[in-house]
């Protein structure tokens, strides 16, 4: 296939040619191009529409700043909306669409927005769209959504993965051109460690781009030679494709790898993207420049480009947007392009430099004093318009326009701790301000020095003071030192519809009305002109924003102010930042011990924070989770039940003082517990709500093991260490969490004992006399493993709870099951659990909500006052201690069929039913098959004295009303003589 | 000037040679009845209703550096009125009322769009209290609905139902909740005021106030004393900055909280989802970014910036509910001053120095609760008592222990 | 001896192997642990006493004692944690308590860690995709705590380039052994 | 961030629990504090512009509470210290 457009020479892989498609049309191009330099190629100038006024665009820039030239790249769940032509490498079998347009690039009906831009100026829709008030829902803001966007998402899970990564050095260098190379060499000589990165494919930066030689030779040699001493180094890791995108505190930088974003496919196993932390107490920024653009009429069409973007495609690519070209200028630089695509055989068909002291050229007209007014062609530059020195205007016939207006240091990063960039008046330009992120330096174009010599210099220089290297300098090697002045050239006179920022349509026009309606300051600017809001961060339009403001409100530049940059640098993928967190991995999963044998008996398994629990153990012929849970329920209440509840926090407590400490963590007393011996306790928060509640268990003077709600685990060890480390730092007592070591059970039901005496061994009596409620001991089972046994019950019934190291779990389970054959013995999950506990009354996390106290839990005389105790003052607080505070109370409905909802208010039996009558709400509820009807707990107003009482349980929400009575919260063995049984 | 169908397209016919300033840039007088301090949305909205419903003539509004800069201008854009507290709900319903009128009460299109809000419920323990919150709003007067994992299915077909570690059981929606043109608000509201005849005066930095014998008779600026019979103060973030030269403590913290928004899209979203799993919420504006944002980074901070570990942590939310936003890419991320309070809700209230009013401590809830806010503040302002939906907004209700307290999280300001 | 199978932190009943390129993932399942806690005032003589265990002195903040038939990691000020062979020290807890008597505190931990082994050519890639330890700058001797995804872990350096051991949480073994081999994918 | 530990050296703040303001250590005198004393413990701040005193965990790493002076405006931490050592200087020893 002919590729029109492409030159001679380049860094392009002639013998590697790559077949490649946009918008369904087949092109070819080389490995080492970008798909815009490929298309360029192929003689494709129109790549884009852009967002408001849908007009044609091609690439202005050859790079990250690019504005216009966006695709959608790939296809189906592989879509990536808006991807830059201008830095996505070519590869075998590229897709791409265009984007924002209808029914295609070419003809888009909704360039029509064009044609009515006169109405459509900043801010426009603030002012309209109000009448009549109903229409704005209904037919103007749907419009306007559906305009909205450029690109489109694939609606599709990314099929792909993501890696996160971390990495430490002595110096992090972020860019590879003259400086970043440079310094990075001065750094790895030195033996440091030295992290080198770039977003580009490849090393050298502008180098890659220009026709400079160092040391007499060709650029290009030297970066070679560069990045082949670099790489034989063992210090210095070399980071192409590789983008930072955020400089954060204390030296910590994000950066995001492309390692798959140039295949096809990723390999098997491999990551798409990888987003590394990159943690450097030392930083060297070599970021470079970007050249800015000059506005003028029309200065938006396919074939206009920076000057130095032309260069990039004619000398790194081979390749011209087209064979005849002019370049517009205010600085030689911009005579460059004009000398670089001569050499390759590009007409020149002229070079406008507005400067009457013009240089002069003997291969190709230059026209001093001139400028470039307006612009023709309607998909693509076909004339550029000129006003001459003399006034005179002049028609110049051109298939693309080279722009040069300077160039802009790359300050990004710099300000991304809000230091703010400071105005250098040589340059006109901004330059890194004076409080960079700490360990930061700056180096080359990116602190405004532009000549090759002094990027060389600079980058070697900074290099050794950022690493305190002693002695002489190697030399640097020879290169160009042209001096660099720039004079500020933002826009042509006169000019109205010129465009700043390309992509969201913003105009000088804008600027101005933006001013005129009193929107001056630079927050204001862009906010209600959208100006630099763009997916290209306003690199190339900010600054002409800015210079017209200025100019119009009489001010310089720096008083009017500068945006500041935020990160990430470029645009990246969100997938990037989840990483490998997503699926079933979002978060780590916790096993119970018994987890692989439930598994094996068909159970239902609930995420529990991020433990995974039996739910319940359905067995054949259930149909329905009711059936299976009420089963569990009878059959632990008739005879006996195993639930694994693991899952509940374990803190070992130890020290001479272990017993004042726990005096202190909970409100009620444990000084006097026996040896032997488990109490219920209740954790106050310091602000005296309920925070957690749970047993403490003493198995020796000077050893507890407190047990906690599964949920607040980690917070209660959190919160016992601060008491601990910070609240009594001279207390004997350590603390260590040993949930997961001990597999934990309870065996509940009236034959639970006669089961545990099967596997407990003979020598430790657990009859009622030796063994009683809340006893604890250290004991063995299954002929000498060590174990522990604590009798209490969450369930109501005569209930232990027996634990073995967690390795023993699963057997221990399947030696219940077996010895407790002869009792039926029945596996129960958390919802049978959940009902047990609701028919005995007992708070869980629905009713430790974290707003509610010892008294609304009917504990309020437990909190004791002999003693301080963490939350016990404020706890006395009258707003906590109200006549009608809500209380924990029971709740049946009066038509037993009728269906209780947890999140229902209780309403008097009559009466209005509003948030003014509310009297209280349901926590949990549950049916319950003891008294064949659905039970709830819930706070009530009052609650103690109310018992007896009809109310309504209102929930609008599920719509639902039904006539309940107010009852004990102990549905089940109120004397709780089961459990002493 | 007053925007209309008709002055816009004259102004298109003559190159908009006739469109003014939207507020004027006056210089202080010597002497208000009323001064506000700070111009964002809440300060700017309190002088809009001293103005128009309160009647109030001479009113100055005093910005330390241009109006609508603060959070009014750095937020996720939501609105809602789902609230579970009696303390909480009526106002945000109110003002989600006062949002419902808005544009026309400005004359000024804010972009209200009301394409409600989604909360996707995980467990079993967050349905009962999703339906306790359902409950409480519908029986204030509120709108909600419950949604089953069916409805949610056919309405987000996105979101992931596959292989999701914490599955979707369901979801509380409010379908009158929807977002806003954050910047719009605070232009709105100050056009609207100075039309009023309120002094709105930018760059101008408070650095203390007047107090004589318990009595508040001014405040000192960088543009020198200025006088006034009532003060009130609405600086969010930097509510502990200004009224420690008071000689005040709070019982707040300024926390960052970040936000980010994705290069823009065509429409993919309905509305506002929250994830009930993991700290992610996401709506997507009118030009077709992802707007979204997570928890507090979590330490207390005037930086407006936060770092990487929440800005993965919210992207990790994303990636586990709506798996497709993987290849969207994330345009610019920002950090703004929190006031996060003991209980997680505001105050609105005098001081112990007479003449001095603070309006703060709105966490993250600041944006949705712009209008009630300026409604409230002017009513405490002009008539020297709460307004009737903020009656619970008092100072003193840690000290009785009447807390306000969403999440249950007590007085950890970086848990509410 | 009691009737009660074992199984390891995966389920199994043999320790999990997984290799990829020129790297070994090997779950660990005989290593018996205890943590050892010095009680207030008694600092010295726990260490002493420590010492007499370990034969040697207890490892410093950021260190291991890799040695048989004790080794030992720095847990927290004056708090360690001592492993031992399993199978002939499965109740390492009670014998530590007998020597260390009322010095210290101390806590059965064997079953409340899982672990891993990687070992191979190269495992610093790996580790460089796990965690925020600066793999490279470590030697053998070197112990930290930290977070692998999202798990409170151990990172025991036996020799930086060839040989890292790994416990974390056991309920977690899982997800733990399922982002260390995909780490070993994806960097190896 | 990076926090400077006093006994582990440079950590990644991901690894910490962030409680707030130090000022939490000086829990009031159950014996002698008034109800005005217990309200301003729990709930009033300085909430300073500026330098902070701070309570860290250090969860993922050797649990060790810290008191971190801190700048939240800068984010640059001047001073890390355990907090237990801290809590005896402020006399918290029984």
């Amino acid at each position: 296939m002919t590729q029109p457009n492409r030159l001679a020479g380049g860094q392009i892989n002639r013998d590697a040619p790559l077949n490649f498609h946009f918008d369904g049309k087949a092109y070819q191009g080389y490995q080492g191009d970008t798909l815009a330099s490929a298309l360029l190629a192929n003689n494709v100038r129109l790549m884009g529409r852009s967002f408001k006024y849908h007009r044609p665009r091609g690439p202005l820039t050859a790079g990250s700043e690019e504005p216009n030239a966006m695709v959608e790249l790939r296809g189906g769940a592989r879509q990536e909306p808006s991807t830059r032509a201008t830095t996505a490498e070519l590869y075998h079998g590229l897709m791409a669409k265009s984007q924002n347009r209808w029914p295609s690039l070419a003809f888009d009906a909704m360039a029509i927005n064009d044609r009515f831009s006169t109405f459509l100026t900043a801010g426009f829709y603030y002012k309209t769209f109000m009448w009549p008030a109903a229409f704005w829902e209904k037919i103007y803001e749907p419009i306007i959504r559906k305009a909205a966007g450029l690109g489109s998402l694939s609606m599709k899970a990314d099929p792909d993965v993501y890696d996160k990564g971390f990495r430490h050095c002595d110096l992090l260098v972020i860019g590879a051109g003259p400086a970043g190379l440079s310094a990075a060499l001065t750094a790895g000589r030195s033996g440091a460690q030295v992290i080198l990165a770039d977003e580009d494919f490849a090393m050298g930066g502008r180098l890659n781009s220009e026709t400079l030689s160092i040391n007499d030779a060709h650029a290009d040699a030297w970066v070679a030679h560069s990045i082949a001493e670099l790489f034989a180094m063992n210090n210095v890791r070399l980071m192409p494709r590789t983008t930072v995108i955020g400089a954060f505190d204390h030296g910590i930088y994000g950066a995001v790898e492309r390692v798959s974003d140039h295949v096809h496919i990723p390999d098997e196993g491999k990551p798409r993207q990888i987003l590394w932390r990159i943690y450097a107490p030392k930083t060297l920024l070599c970021a470079g420049a970007t050249e800015r653009p000059i506005a003028f009429d029309n200065n938006d069409r396919p074939g206009i480009m920076l000057a130095s973007a032309l260069r990039s495609y004619a000398n790194r690519w081979a390749a011209t947007p087209a064979h005849r070209i002019a370049v517009f200028t205010n600085n030689d630089d911009g005579h460059r392009t004009a000398i670089d695509l001569h050499a390759k055989g590009v007409k020149i068909a002229a070079v406008v430099d507005t400067r009457l002291d013009a240089p002069f050229s003997d291969q190709y007209e230059v026209l001093k004093g001139a400028q470039v007014i307006d612009s023709k062609g309607r998909l693509g530059l076909t004339f550029a318009e000129l006003r001459l020195a003399d006034g005179s205007e002049r028609t110049l016939e051109c298939g693309a326009l080279g722009v040069s207006g300077g160039w802009n240091p790359n300050v990004h990063l710099t300000c991304h701790q809000r230091g703010r960039p400071t105005w250098n008046d040589d340059l006109a330009a901004f330059v890194p301000g004076g409080t960079l992120p700490p360990g930061m330096s700056v180096a080359g174009a990116a602190v405004g020095l532009f000549s090759t010599h002094d990027a060389l210099q600079s980058g070697a220089a900074e290099a050794k003071k950022a690493l305190g290297i002693k002695g002489r300098a190697a030399p640097v090697p020879k290169a160009e030192d042209a001096p660099v002045t720039q004079t500020p050239f933002w826009y042509v006179e006169g000019c109205s519809r010129a465009w700043l920022d390309q992509q969201n349509d913003v105009t000088v026009k804008d600027v101005k009305l933006s001013h005129q309606e009193g929107f001056r300051s630079v927050e204001h600017l862009k906010r209600y002109t959208t100006l630099g809001m763009a997916t290209d961060q306003g690199k190339t339009s900010n600054m002409g924003g800015l210079a017209i403001m200025a100019e119009l409100a009489g001010k310089a530049i720096p008083e009017v102010g500068t945006t500041i940059f935020r990160p990430p640098y470029t645009p990246t993928a969100i997938g990037a930042f989840g990483g490998r967190m997503r699926g079933m991995e979002f978060h780590p999963t916790r096993l119970t011990p018994s987890h692989f044998w439930a598994k094996e008996r068909g159970a239902v398994f609930v995420e529990v924070g991020n433990w995974l629990r039996a739910q319940w153990f359905p067995i054949a012929g259930e149909t329905h989770w009711r059936e299976s849970v009420d089963r569990e329920v009878k059959a632990t209440r008739a005879s006996v039940g195993v639930c694994d509840c693991t899952t509940l926090g374990k803190i070992d407590v130890q020290g001479t003082d272990a017993a004042a400490f726990l005096n202190k963590v909970y409100c009620n007393g444990f000084a006097k517990l026996a040896v032997g011996k488990t109490r219920y306790g209740l954790m106050l928060r310091e602000d005296g709500i309920a925070m957690d509640d749970g047993t403490a268990a003493r198995l020796e003077e000077d050893h507890f093991v407190v047990t906690t709600t599964t949920a607040n685990a980690a917070k209660v060890y959190q919160h016992m260490e601060f008491v601990r480390q910070c609240l009594f730092p001279d207390m004997d007592v350590q603390l260590i969490s040993t949930t997961e070591g001990w597999a934990q059970y309870a065996v509940a039901g009236p034959n639970s004992r006669k089961l545990l005496q099967k596997i407990v061994d003979a020598d430790h009596d657990i009859s009622n006399e030796a063994f009683p409620f809340m006893a604890c001991a250290n004991i063995t089972v299954c002929g000498g493993l060590r174990a522990r046994l604590f009798r209490i019950s969450f369930s109501g019934e005569l209930a232990f709870e027996i634990a073995v190291p967690s390795r023993y779990g699963d057997a221990l389970m399947r030696k219940l099951m077996s010895e407790g054959e002869e009792f039926d013995v029945t596996p129960y999950g958390t919802e049978a659990l959940g009902v047990m506990r609701i028919e005995k009354g007992h708070a869980a996390g629905n009713e430790l909500n974290g707003t509610t106290t010892a008294l609304n839990l009917g504990m309020g005389r437990m909190v004791s006052k002999a003693k301080d105790s963490i939350g016990s003052k404020l706890s006395e607080r009258p707003g906590l201690n109200e006549e009608d505070a809500l209380m924990q109370v029971g709740i049946k409905p009066l038509d037993a069929s009728q269906k209780v909802t947890a999140g229902g208010h209780l309403m008097k039996a009559t009466g209005p039913v509003d948030a003014a009558h509310d009297q209280g709400y349901v926590t949990s509820a549950a049916f319950s098959p003891e008294l064949d009807s659905m039970i709830g707990l819930g706070f009530l107003k009052d609650g103690g004295n109310r018992k007896g009482e009809r109310m309504r349980l209102v929930s609008p929400v599920t719509n639902l009303t039904v006539e309940v009575e107010i009852v004990s919260a102990h549905f089940v063995d109120p004397e709780g003589e089961r459990v002493r049984a | 000037m007053r925007y209309s169908g008709f002055k816009v397209i004259k102004e298109a016919l003559t190159g908009h040679k006739g469109w003014a300033p939207a507020w004027r840039d006056p210089e202080p007088q010597p002497h208000y009845d009323i001064i506000i301090i700070g111009g964002g949305g809440h300060g700017l909205a309190t002088a809009h209703y001293l103005a128009k419903v309160y009647g109030e003539k001479k009113v100055a509004v005093i910005e330390k550096g241009w109006i609508g800069g603060g959070n009014v201008g750095r937020n996720t854009t939501i609105i809602r009125s789902n609230y579970l507290l009696d303390g909480n709900e009526p106002f945000y319903e109110f003002s989600l009322k006062l949002w419902e009128g808005l544009e026309q009460d400005l004359n000024y299109n804010a972009m209200v769009s009301q394409r409600g809000i989604m909360n996707l419920i995980h467990s079993d323990a967050q349905r009962d209290a999703f339906i306790r919150r359902g409950n409480a709003m519908m029986l204030n007067g509120a709108d909600a609905e419950y949604l089953d994992l069916d409805q949610i299915k056919k309405e987000y077909p996105f979101l992931n139902f596959n292989d999701a570690r914490f599955p979707i059981k369901g979801g509380l929606a409010q379908r009158r909740g929807g977002t806003v043109r954050h910047d719009a608000v605070a232009w709105g509201y100050a056009r609207s005021a100075d039309s009023r005849g309120v002094d709105i005066i930018q760059n101008c930095e408070v650095t203390g106030f007047k107090i004589k014998n318990g009595k508040c008779l001014g405040v000192e600026t960088s543009k020198g004393f200025i006088g006034a019979n009532r003060v009130g103060c609405a600086v969010a973030g930097s509510s502990g900055r200004l009224m420690s030269k008071a000689g005040m403590r709070l019982p707040i913290e300024s926390h960052v909280l970040q936000a980010f928004v994705s290069e823009g899209l065509k429409p993919v979203l309905p509305g506002v989802i929250t994830f009930g799993a993991g700290h992610f919420y996401v709506s997507q504006s009118d030009k077709g970014g992802l707007v979204f944002g997570g928890d507090l980074d979590g330490y207390n901070s005037y930086a407006q910036r936060g770092n990487l570990p929440v800005v993965e942590d919210v992207c990790e939310g994303g990636m586990a509910i709506m798996p497709m936003i993987g290849r969207a890419r994330l345009l610019r991320m920002w950090g703004g001053i929190m006031d996060m309070s003991m209980d997680g809700s505001p105050i609105i209230d005098r001081t112990h120095i007479d003449g001095l009013y603070f309006n703060g401590g709105w966490c993250y809830g600041g944006f949705k609760a712009t209008p009630a806010s300026g409604y409230a503040f002017a009513h405490l302002l002009a008539r020297d008592a709460p307004h009737p939906t903020a009656t619970a907004y008092r100072f003193n209700r840690f000290e009785t222990g009447h807390m306000i307290d969403e999440k249950g999280m007590g007085n950890q300001p970086n848990l509410h | 001896m009691h009737s009660l199978t074992p199984i390891t932190a995966l389920g199994g009943t043999a320790p999990r192997v997984d290799q990829v390129a020129g790297v070994t993932c090997t779950e660990i399942t005989d290593l018996a642990l205890a943590s050892v806690a010095a009680r207030l005032g008694k600092e010295k003589a726990c260490a002493k006493a420590l010492k007499a265990v370990l034969k040697a002195a207890p490892p410093d903040a950021g260190k291991a004692l890799l040695a048989q038939p004790f080794s030992a990691v720095w847990m927290g000020p004056d708090q360690w944690m001592i492993g031992a062979d399993f199978a002939t020290h499965e109740d390492l807890a009670e014998q530590v308590k007998a020597t260390l008597k009322d010095a210290a505190s101390v806590t059965e931990q064997t079953d409340a860690w899982c672990g891993f082994d990687l070992a191979g050519d190269d495992v610093r890639p790996v580790m460089e995709l796990l965690c925020n330890v600066n793999i490279r700058a470590m030697t053998g001797g070197d112990a930290t705590r930290t977070s692998i995804h999202h798990l409170g872990c151990f990172v025991i350096c036996g020799d930086p380039q060839s040989f890292i051991r790994i416990l974390g949480p056991r309920a977690s073994a899982g997800s733990l052994h399922h982002a260390i081999t995909t780490a070993m994918a994806s960097a190896l | 961030m990076i926090i400077n530990h006093p006994i582990l050296g440079p950590r990644d703040s991901a690894e910490f629990t962030y409680l707030g303001d130090a000022a939490m250590i000086d829990r009031p005198d159950p014996d002698t504090a008034s109800p005005q004393d217990w309200h301003d413990y729990a709930y009033l701040r300085d909430n300073p512009a500026g330098t902070h005193r701070e309570l860290w965990w250090h969860e993922g790493g050797d649990r060790s509470w810290l008191v971190i002076t801190r700048n939240t405006l800068t984010h640059e931490i001047s001073k890390v210290e355990i907090a237990r050592d801290v809590a005896r200087k402020m006399g918290r020893s029984k």
